[in-house]
């Protein structure tokens, strides 16, 4: 583990999912922000969604783009629900 | 109550569970998978959820409801999984005093699950394409409401990978 | 189809009936005998029909409603007879290719229903009393709404023999 | 029969039916109209409902209080309905 970083769970969902291969991995990431971790992932994965339009969850709640992410978070992108 | 549910929907004991002898109105929805959609065939839909957020958001909105309508109950559950033309999809049950309040609160639960709950719905067209569907508000105005704390205004890099939100061929 | 009914009410029927593989959306409307009205306790219903025209017009408003709605399928079914607290006294259901129209249809025929056709409800009370429930708009109103053809205009002659309309003790 | 007088059938529900004590009956009238014809059953019955609260029906339509009646018709008067 470098220093500073962190490891997290991130879980992808529909076209994320797809897009990336995976259900879900967990990554060693020196991002400090959500917004941060999505940009390093969007790299690898290439995304074909603009991050204004997902949300994103961590520990299971809707939270910020500029929030924190601490070691051992769970991180969901949520592309736009389409339910019912 | 807000389910989530990999087998079939049974309506009549969902029903049962919002009886109340002060209840004079029970207004229900039901999401049907439709044959077609924006011009389309369609022969199947896939819907997928985040559970544990799903589970939370889901009660969250019957929560309000009740609140705000006065419900004598309520009750949602959606499908997850593959599902053909004419199975029930989403269950929406309230039961109230008066009509009124039944209806504009049943309105009000599928409006909100459809527009936030996190499930996703894939179509699989005659076609042999598929593609995930955009939540009604985005197709609707092409995409200048808020989804909750979007990226909007954060974002300072470009995002080229940009494309239509369907899957690739 | 409009129907009255002096048995027991099969919902899951009536909405197989609905079944359309063009239809996105369902909603129904359920009446339930209430245990309770303007402050009184309620122990049980009685619904009179004037059988010929309540049907006539009850078709009348599934039709109006098919057309206005673009509806795929619409019914409605009201019990006669003798009925307990919880009881189903009216069903109301409609499919529809969107919710925007199923919704609106539903309501427009459960609105239309109560106040157009020839149907009659006698509660009974706990107190012993009993009384014919007059149309909600007449009690909403005072009376200041016409009922369609009246005879408000026409008739010279005093009606020395007006009351509140409620069945004697 | 009385010359110019018709017979009609009445039809009676809720209140007006308790009120009147039957559910039907056939009447010969001279009465030319419908609301004549209810004042003349006011008069034996005293229905405790104003005209202008009912509607009325003729031959199972809905019709208007100065239309003439002719012989074999059936009459209903109807108290405000409340369905549901």
């Amino acid at each position: 583990m470098k220093e500073h970083g962190r490891t997290v769970h991130v879980h992808y969902y529909a076209l994320l999912r797809e897009q990336s291969g995976i259900s879900d991995e967990t990554v060693h990431t020196e991002a400090e922000t959500v917004l941060d971790l999505f940009v390093e992932l969007n790299e690898r994965y290439h995304f074909a969604a603009r991050p204004e339009r997902l949300k994103v969850a961590l520990n299971a709640e809707f939270r910020n783009w500029d929030d924190k992410i601490s070691h051992g978070d769970t991180i969901v992108f949520l592309p736009p629900v389409a339910g019912g | 109550m807000f389910l989530l549910s990999a087998e079939r929907i049974d309506t009549a004991q969902l029903k049962r569970a919002l009886e109340n002898p002060g209840a004079g109105a029970c207004v229900t929805f039901e999401g049907w998978v439709r044959n077609n959609n924006e011009g389309k065939t369609v022969l199947r839909l896939e819907y997928e959820a985040y559970e544990d957020l799903a589970l939370k958001e889901g009660a969250r909105i019957l929560a309000e409801a009740l609140d705000k309508f006065g419900l004598l109950g309520a009750t949602c559950v959606h499908r997850t999984g593959c599902l053909e033309i004419g199975e029930l999809a989403v269950w929406v049950g309230v039961s109230a005093a008066h009509r009124d309040e039944a209806f504009a609160a049943c309105r009000y639960i599928i409006d909100e699950v459809k527009s936030r709950v996190p499930i996703w719905k894939k179509e699989h067209y005659a076609d042999g394409e598929s593609g995930w569907v955009n939540c009604e508000r985005c197709a609707a105005h092409g995409h200048d409401h808020a989804h909750g704390a979007g990226a909007a205004g954060i974002l300072s890099r470009d995002d080229a990978s940009y494309s239509r939100q369907t899957a690739l061929p």
